[in-house]
């Protein structure tokens, strides 16, 4: 019989503003497990897992570990019990090291003053016992978003966690880091650790975990046994109906081509080579996907191609216009759209209402205008129409944005940008850590968009599922390079993929050629 | 919008209902009905300054002892657009005398005739200001003459043939006025002399005024006049530290610091120029009392009336050859006669100003 | 007599630069927490009063100096409960506690000394001594310049390195730094965060009290009204040319007690007063704009194409 | 009235306890402050209740003094709205200082140098509040246009360029249009046509009230109804978010410092022609500029309270005043005293655990409400 590590009884939680987050949630999770904790967005894991690690305080319910009750002010209390958490946005301090990371406040001393080659010790230690390959004297900054996941871990084996909390951590990982992952996970379960695993993944979920809870609106709606359930129940109890995954769509016919990008060429600030020399089209009606491990440049063309930075060398022109030294609003007038990769922090402004997020980008718009103000009447209309259309879930227009939960959120992006008139959409990451649900009706907007009203669709995704299922067409990216076209996305299988987005694999110039 | 209305009709029942219960006794009567005693009002920026308001209020406080009136000062501050009020506020709660430094003099000019039971004095203005009301008298001082004395007995007593003034702020024209009689005073005395003028940019900035007179003992000055209030201080140290002589302004100083739990700092200070507000202040009372006060005119105080001068104390006597005493004693006559007559900044343009003080700066 | 006169105009660069110094390194050590410090003029304010009283009571300088900085921690305690604890806004709260320590002060000496001015007629504090360097004393020039000065001088700038060990050796300056940089990683090991602003706060009063103990126990020796006279806010413009390093501060305080020193100089040469009044905070705007202008051509040298770009865009904006 | 408010249906019920709430907190916070006076004065004071409430009820003791209030909120919001502009971007810009200073300065000058009766005093009057508008726009538009384009630290150039603008005005005073009859540092009498007209006979409220009402209600409607309005708020709320829109990041930034500074201008060139005789700014400068940020801040940025903050503040000001006029308490202590209360009123978390119950109340309330009929 397996010994319970901890146990969370009763937890009701209701936030300043109002927000019910949990509502009389019960779990508990045996040692050497590895328990889901499932949900769409907004369900109340994250709030949950906050309290456990004493990040909030609930108004009612207890908290076992270890059969022991014990409350927890702060995440101070949680450490010193064994509870550490990762969380879903890496909570590293760029500037510092792997090492100076990993002690934050357990830092050694020797003579009253910090101990760097202590900590360098200490880091290394626990690497070396879990097998991390890591650089422990390296810069935050300077490490791959997988190594960083290593070091969150670090921080809590550190500390000596006994309870791992993991807050969507292959959200931001490719198949391969996610593989190298689940490996780590399970040899810490091996050693008798606990992990709680939040995610949406249910495939992930099946293939890693023993355990699942599942929430919905703040409430456990059911757990069990992995073994004794599989991902139709799950996303059942999740969202309280079936959810198709496989989407149907129509032949897409590619007529004339809406971007035309050539030779493009792009540095950071830093003088990175980020974009090596990228040519490609986009024809209206088709999805273009473009799949890569994050960090090989799709970001930096969508940014490229929208304006956002500049470049050096080729030419990028949208709708038979050239696009250098024209402004973000310039481009856009051309027929470009784009649902950027970071909702948060570039796709809304969460301190002003629903109305004036969708509105932003028309803001200037003739069309809105009474005389010098705007057509506050029309304005309304439209807006009440589209949170009708996109089924935003809020008060009313006027509500913020902040008290929105991530799908909502992603949904008013989406508004605003399928809306704004052009037939060019990027979209970044356009579902990326939000419920099943939205990342439907987002896909099936996305591809609706294509074949009825003649647009192209630019991809980019790190979910290799809503690459193949979405796009017509698809590239993969590696190194700022196109290294693969798939005129038929549908034939590919994720294993070829994973070479080519490896750099394992790539293809002869030549027929790149011949396929653009 | 609404929520603003709200919040603030709110705020004044709140305020309301607190008076009430603050209300517990009946407001205090102005203590001079109750009294019989006659009131002054001494209505300056601040106190504080080291220079004439806070010798006014000295003035002031003296004149209550002398003739058993009730006096009370009134700090204004510094923002001017509320002086116009408080003067109305003073004169409609009741007073006598309102007494008025010459920033505040306009609004007193303005509501004079509004009020002709009281008796409006502004001290400091200018000997040329229009009086028009028979219910006002202004005082002015003419601080360049008693400075001209200053400047000679400066110039008289230097060894390096450079002497040296700070300006407290030179946003003031009285300060200027002061420093126009000194450059003029040692030129009178010596035409060779170089004299150093320069100006704190913050009003009783001690640490600064150190630093300039620092430089200009560096630059050679051996003897420095400080025309800057509290911050004064910094230079009488100053010359503490260099070893060199210090004036000081409005009062003596050297007596007042001799008093003080800092007796070193009055042993640098040679000689003090006397502008003697508060003392004028008591003059004017006692022409009230006996009946000789003359209203709706200037008055002015200079060397003749013997409200402007310098002190003439053991280290000046020590310091400053006797030849120069002679000719300082002769320059009184001559200013009182009118043969001298001293430059003064009220009969300059600024620009002319400048160039008096820059061209007597160069060798 | 031209090299004395040089002599003579280092010596007061280094002197006009100690409160800055001290001011500069107190918006460092809190800006390295993320609060940038308005109110280092009010800390020192509070300093050089209590300073000037404890001394005068105790008639002990060190009493004096301990009591100035135990002041100014008190300011940024208090400070510290507005804005961490009851969540005033901090640009608020500095503003209000600099208003209120400029009256606060003079009251307080009021019902001290009777007077509204300064406390030289009614206490004689003490101050703190001056210090002969030895060897280095010797050496001609070079020892008129960096000798004799007070003694809170060399502690200025040994709070330099002092800061810099602090911030970059040492456990809290650790967790300061990453508090700046990233708060939320610093919560989630369960370190406070107000707690390290609070402590940085505090460190940030210390360096300010020892800002005005030298006003009022070195350069001076008394306390009047409103001494401080904006050298809190000039710190905090220093600390933001050396892009918050102590070590940066260090020269930009130079720089601006350079400007100040000339400015000294120039007003000896009768130049318009006002004129020469705006030197030091021209030479602020002007050494910002420079110091801008490099970083920004630095960065364009390495990203050929934004230059490019940009100029492409201006000629195309001219049009 | 509170009943009706709290039952109105178109807010969330948490939306209303806090509204109540932050009424409730401001007048406690006010009270709080008051008796914390009151203790502090027992120690020094005869009088430690009258004195208090002098403070309290004294600038509602005559017209004048009310007038008094409304006077000084006059310049504040000018002030006040300049720094929500400043706000609005996000920028820390305090040029608004040095914009008042020397809207009132250059206008002044203006207005001396010009014979009368040579442009009619009416024109005169708008030709002098554009000039002082540009002038505003001068000043405010360097430290914006060297943060938008070098980023060079506003905060840092704005206090900076406040201290020049004050020495540039003296030199201007002193230089070019001094009074050499009087022994003040300040102009000739500005001419009598040109001062704003009294609205309330025996108060020196003047026509500025109106205009500074009118600046309000401008503002509001600039703020929401027209697209630099919106597309300032997005700038301030996200600055990247507005980038990825399209929307011109900085000459959105530099145009809303632009029309703060113009605002403060104008107030400067208002306060001067309505409440001064001369123009002598010189012997202390005004402190309007930093004023205005405690009234954008208390007003929590939003335009529409400007009026409410800058009337609370003034309050607080003119009761200090009373205070000062009727007792013996000295003049420094009220500025401690206010600096209390403004710190007690911004205060946010100011008996949030209070109001953290009441709302968790409510909202348990409602949840058992949505359950029943299930």
């Amino acid at each position: 019989m397996a010994i319970e590590m901890l146990r969370m009884q009763n937890i009701t939680k209701v936030y300043p503003n109002g927000f019910v987050a949990n509502t009389d949630v019960s779990f508990s999770v045996d040692q050497g497990e590895i328990h889901a904790l499932i949900g769409e967005n907004g369900a109340g894991k994250t709030t949950l897992m906050k309290i456990l690690f004493g990040m909030e305080d609930c108004q009612t319910g207890k908290i076992f570990i270890q059969g022991e009750e014990s409350r927890f002010s702060s995440p101070l209390d949680a450490i010193a019990k064994g509870v550490g958490m990762v969380h879903q946005h890496f909570m590293l301090v760029p500037s510092l090291t792997v090492a100076e990371n990993a002690v934050m406040g357990i830092e050694p001393l020797k003579n009253g003053i910090f101990d760097f080659e202590e900590a360098v010790r200490m880091t290394q230690a626990i690497a070396d016992k879990y097998n991390f390959t890591i650089d422990v004297r390296a810069k935050i900054k300077d490490i791959s978003v997988g190594r960083k996941q290593i070091v969150e871990i670090l921080k809590v084996l550190i500390r000596g966690g006994k309870v791992l909390i993991m807050d969507e951590p292959t959200a931001v990982l490719t198949p391969q880091e996610t593989d190298e992952l689940f490996e780590q996970l399970k040899m810490l379960k091996e050693d008798g650790h606990s992990i709680i695993f939040i995610s949406h993944k249910l495939e992930e979920v099946m293939r890693l975990c023993d355990r699942v809870t599942v929430l919905r609106r703040g409430k456990v709606v059911g757990s069990g046994d992995v073994s004794e359930l599989d991902e139709v129940k799950l996303s059942r109890m999740m969202v309280g109906r079936d959810v198709i995954l496989k989407i149907d769509k129509p032949l897409s016919e590619p007529d004339n081509i809406l971007v035309e990008v050539k030779n493009l060429t792009h540095r950071s600030r830093e003088g990175v080579l980020q974009l090596d020399n990228v040519t490609f089209n986009l024809r209206a009606g088709e999805v273009l996907g473009i799949a890569g491990v994050e960090g090989n440049g799709q970001s930096e063309l969508c940014d490229v191609i929208a304006g956002i930075s500049s470049y050096e060398g080729g030419s990028v022109s949208i709708n038979g216009q050239t696009t250098m030294g024209m402004t973000v609003n310039q481009i856009r007038e051309t027929g470009l759209a784009m649902i950027p990769e970071d909702r948060m922090k570039t796709g809304c402004s969460v301190d002003l209402s629903v109305k004036d997020n969708i509105m932003a980008n028309r803001i200037f718009s003739k069309e809105f205008r009474k005389g010098l103000f705007l057509n506050r009447k029309k304005i309304n209309t439209l807006v009440d129409r589209y949170i009708e259309k996109f089924q935003i879930a809020c008060n009313n227009r006027n509500q913020l944005v902040r008290y929105l939960s991530g799908g909502n959120i992603q949904k008013v992006v989406v508004a605003r940008e399928l809306t704004s008139g052009a037939n060019v959409i990027i979209a970044n990451q356009p579902t990326r850590g939000i419920d099943v649900n939205t990342t439907e009706m987002i896909r099936k907007l996305l591809i609706e968009m294509t074949r009825e009203n003649d647009m192209g669709v630019i991809l980019v995704s790190a979910d290799l599922n809503e690459i193949l299922e979405v796009s017509d067409r698809l590239m993969v990216m590696w190194k700022g390079q196109i290294v693969a076209i798939f005129p038929q996305a549908d034939e590919v299988d994720e294993e070829t993929l994973g070479e080519y987005m490896l750099g394992l694999k790539r293809m002869p110039v030549e027929e790149l050629e011949a396929l653009i | 919008m609404k929520k603003a209305i709200r919040i603030f009709i709110f705020l004044i029942a709140a305020v309301l209902v607190l008076s009430c219960v603050a209300c517990d006794k009946e407001p205090a009567k102005p203590s001079g009905e109750a009294t019989g005693k006659k009131k002054i009002t001494l209505v300056v920026q601040q106190l504080g300054d080291m220079a004439y308001n806070d010798d006014a209020w000295r003035g002031v406080e003296e004149v209550a002892k002398k003739y058993g009136y009730e006096a009370k000062a009134l700090e204004v501050g510094a923002d001017q657009s509320k002086y116009g009020s408080m003067i109305l506020d003073v004169a409609e709660a009741g007073t006598d005398y309102i007494l008025t430094a010459t920033s505040i003099m306009d609004y007193a000019f303005e509501y004079a005739p509004r009020f002709p039971d009281i008796k409006f004095i502004a001290f400091d203005t200018t000997a040329t200001v229009e009086v028009s009301d028979p219910n006002i008298a202004c005082i002015s001082y003419l601080q360049n003459e008693g400075s001209f004395l200053a400047g000679m007995a400066a110039a008289g007593a230097s060894k390096t043939g450079v002497i040296a003034c700070v300006g407290g702020v030179n946003t003031s024209p009285i300060i200027h006025d002061f420093i126009a009689g000194y450059v003029d005073g040692a030129l009178y005395q010596n035409p060779d002399i170089k004299v150093l003028t320069a100006y704190s940019s913050v009003y009783g900035d001690a640490a600064q005024m150190k630093e300039i007179a620092t430089a200009q003992a560096n630059s050679g000055a051996d003897v420095i006049f400080q025309i800057g209030g509290p911050g004064g201080l910094g230079v009488f140290q100053a010359c503490m530290e260099k070893n060199i002589w210090a004036v000081g302004v409005d009062s003596d100083q050297r007596a007042v610091y001799k008093e003080s739990e800092n007796p070193e700092l009055a042993d640098v200070i040679m000689t003090s120029m006397l502008k003697k507000v508060g003392e004028s202040l008591i003059w004017t009372f006692d022409k009230i009392e006996d009946g000789s006060m003359k209203w709706g005119e200037v008055v002015i105080l200079g060397v003749a009336e013997d409200s402007t001068g310098i002190v003439e104390g053991d280290l000046y006597e020590a310091n400053v050859p006797k030849e120069v005493r002679d000719n300082i004693e002769k320059a009184k006559e001559d200013i009182k006669n009118g043969t001298i007559k001293v430059k003064t900044y009220f009969e300059m343009t600024h620009e002319q100003f400048e160039e008096f003080i820059q061209d007597a700066s160069k060798p | 007599m031209d090299l004395d006169w040089l002599v003579e105009f280092l010596f007061t660069i280094i002197r006009l630069s100690t409160p800055l110094i001290f001011a500069a390194l107190g918006a460092v050590i809190s800006r390295k927490a993320g609060v940038l410090n308005l109110a280092l003029e009010g800390m020192m304010l509070v300093a050089a009063l209590t300073g000037v009283v404890f001394s005068a009571i105790t008639q002990s300088w060190i009493v004096g100096l301990l009591t100035a900085v135990l002041g100014s921690m008190l300011m940024a305690t208090i400070i510290s409960y507005c804005f961490l604890v009851i969540k005033t806004d901090l640009y608020l709260t500095c503003i209000a506690t600099n208003m209120a320590s400029i009256g606060g002060t003079v009251f307080v000496m009021f019902l001290l000394t009777g007077s509204k001015a300064t406390t030289a007629e009614a206490l004689r504090s003490m101050s703190i001594p001056r210090i002969d360097l030895p060897l280095i004393k010797d050496i001609p020039y070079i020892g008129d310049v960096l000798s004799g000065h007070n003694l809170l001088t060399y502690v200025s700038f040994a709070m330099v390195f002092f800061a810099w060990f602090l911030i970059y050796k040492t456990r809290i300056g650790l967790r300061m730094r990453a508090v700046g940089e990233a708060p939320e990683a610093v919560e989630s090991v369960g370190i406070s965060v107000p707690k390290i602003k609070y402590i940085s706060f505090l460190l940030s009063g210390v360096f300010a009290g020892f800002g005005g103990a030298f006003m009022s126990m070195s350069y001076v020796t008394w306390f009047s009204r409103d001494m401080v006279a904006g050298r809190g806010f000039i710190g905090m413009s220093i600390m933001n040319i050396a892009n918050a390093s102590p070590v940066g501060s260090l020269g930009a305080s130079f720089i601006f007690g350079g400007a100040d020193a000339t400015a000294k100089y120039l007003q000896l040469q009768n130049l318009p007063t006002d004129l020469v009044f705006m030197v030091p905070y021209a030479v602020t705007i002007i050494a910002l704009t420079v110091i801008s202008i490099v970083r920004i051509r630095r960065e364009d040298r390495i990203v050929h194409g934004k230059s490019l770009r940009r100029k492409k865009a201006t000629e195309k904006a001219a049009e | 009235m509170i009943k009706k408010f709290l039952n109105n249906d178109k807010m969330s019920q948490a939306r209303r306890v806090e509204i109540a709430f932050e009424v409730v907190r401001v007048i406690v916070a006010i009270l709080l402050a008051y008796a914390l006076a009151l203790a502090l004065l027992l120690i020094f004071s005869d009088d430690p209740a009258g004195t208090v409430r002098q403070f309290i009820i004294g600038p509602f003791t005559n017209l004048r003094r009310v007038g008094n209030i409304i006077e000084q909120a006059i310049p504040l919001m000018f002030t006040g709205l300049c720094m929500c502009f400043m706000y609005s971007v996000n920028e820390f810009n305090l040029a608004g200082e040095g914009a008042f200073i020397m809207g009132g300065c250059i206008t002044s000058w203006i207005a001396l140098s010009i014979p009368g009766g040579i442009i009619p005093s009416f024109l005169m009057i708008i030709l002098l509040f554009l000039i002082a508008g540009m002038v505003g726009v001068a000043v405010a538009s360097v430290p914006a246009v060297l943060k938008a384009k070098l980023n060079v630290n506003e905060i840092v150039s704005s206090l900076m360029m406040n201290k020049i603008m004050y020495y540039l005005s003296s030199f201007i005073l002193f230089y070019y249009m001094r009074d050499t009859t009087i022994a003040m540092g300040g102009s000739w009498r500005l001419p009598n046509e040109l001062k704003l007209p009294i609205l309330i006979p025996r108060t020196n409220v003047h026509l500025g009230l109106i205009l500074a009402l009118i600046a309000v209600a401008v503002t509001v409607i600039v703020f929401y109804r027209t697209p630099f309005g919106g597309a300032i708020r997005i700038v301030g709320s996200n600055r990247f978010f507005a980038e990825y829109t399209g929307i011109n990041v900085n000459k959105n930034l530099i145009a809303a410092q632009i029309v703060g500074g113009f605002l403060a201008g104008l107030g400067g060139c208002i306060e001067i022609f309505g409440m001064y005789t001369r123009y002598q700014w010189i012997i202390a400068a005004p402190t309007a500029g930093m004023d205005g940020i405690l009234v954008a801040v208390l007003a929590r940025r939003k335009p529409a309270l400007i009026p409410v903050t800058a009337l609370l503040l003034a309050y607080i000001r003119t009761g200090a005043d009373v205070v000062n006029l009727s007792t013996e308490v000295p003049a420094e202590f009220i500025q401690v005293i206010q600096a209390i209360v403004i710190l007690l009123v911004a205060a946010q978390m100011f008996l949030a655990k209070t109001r953290n119950k009441i709302i968790y109340k409510q909202a348990q309330d409602d949840l058992a409400k949505e359950e029943q009929p299930a």
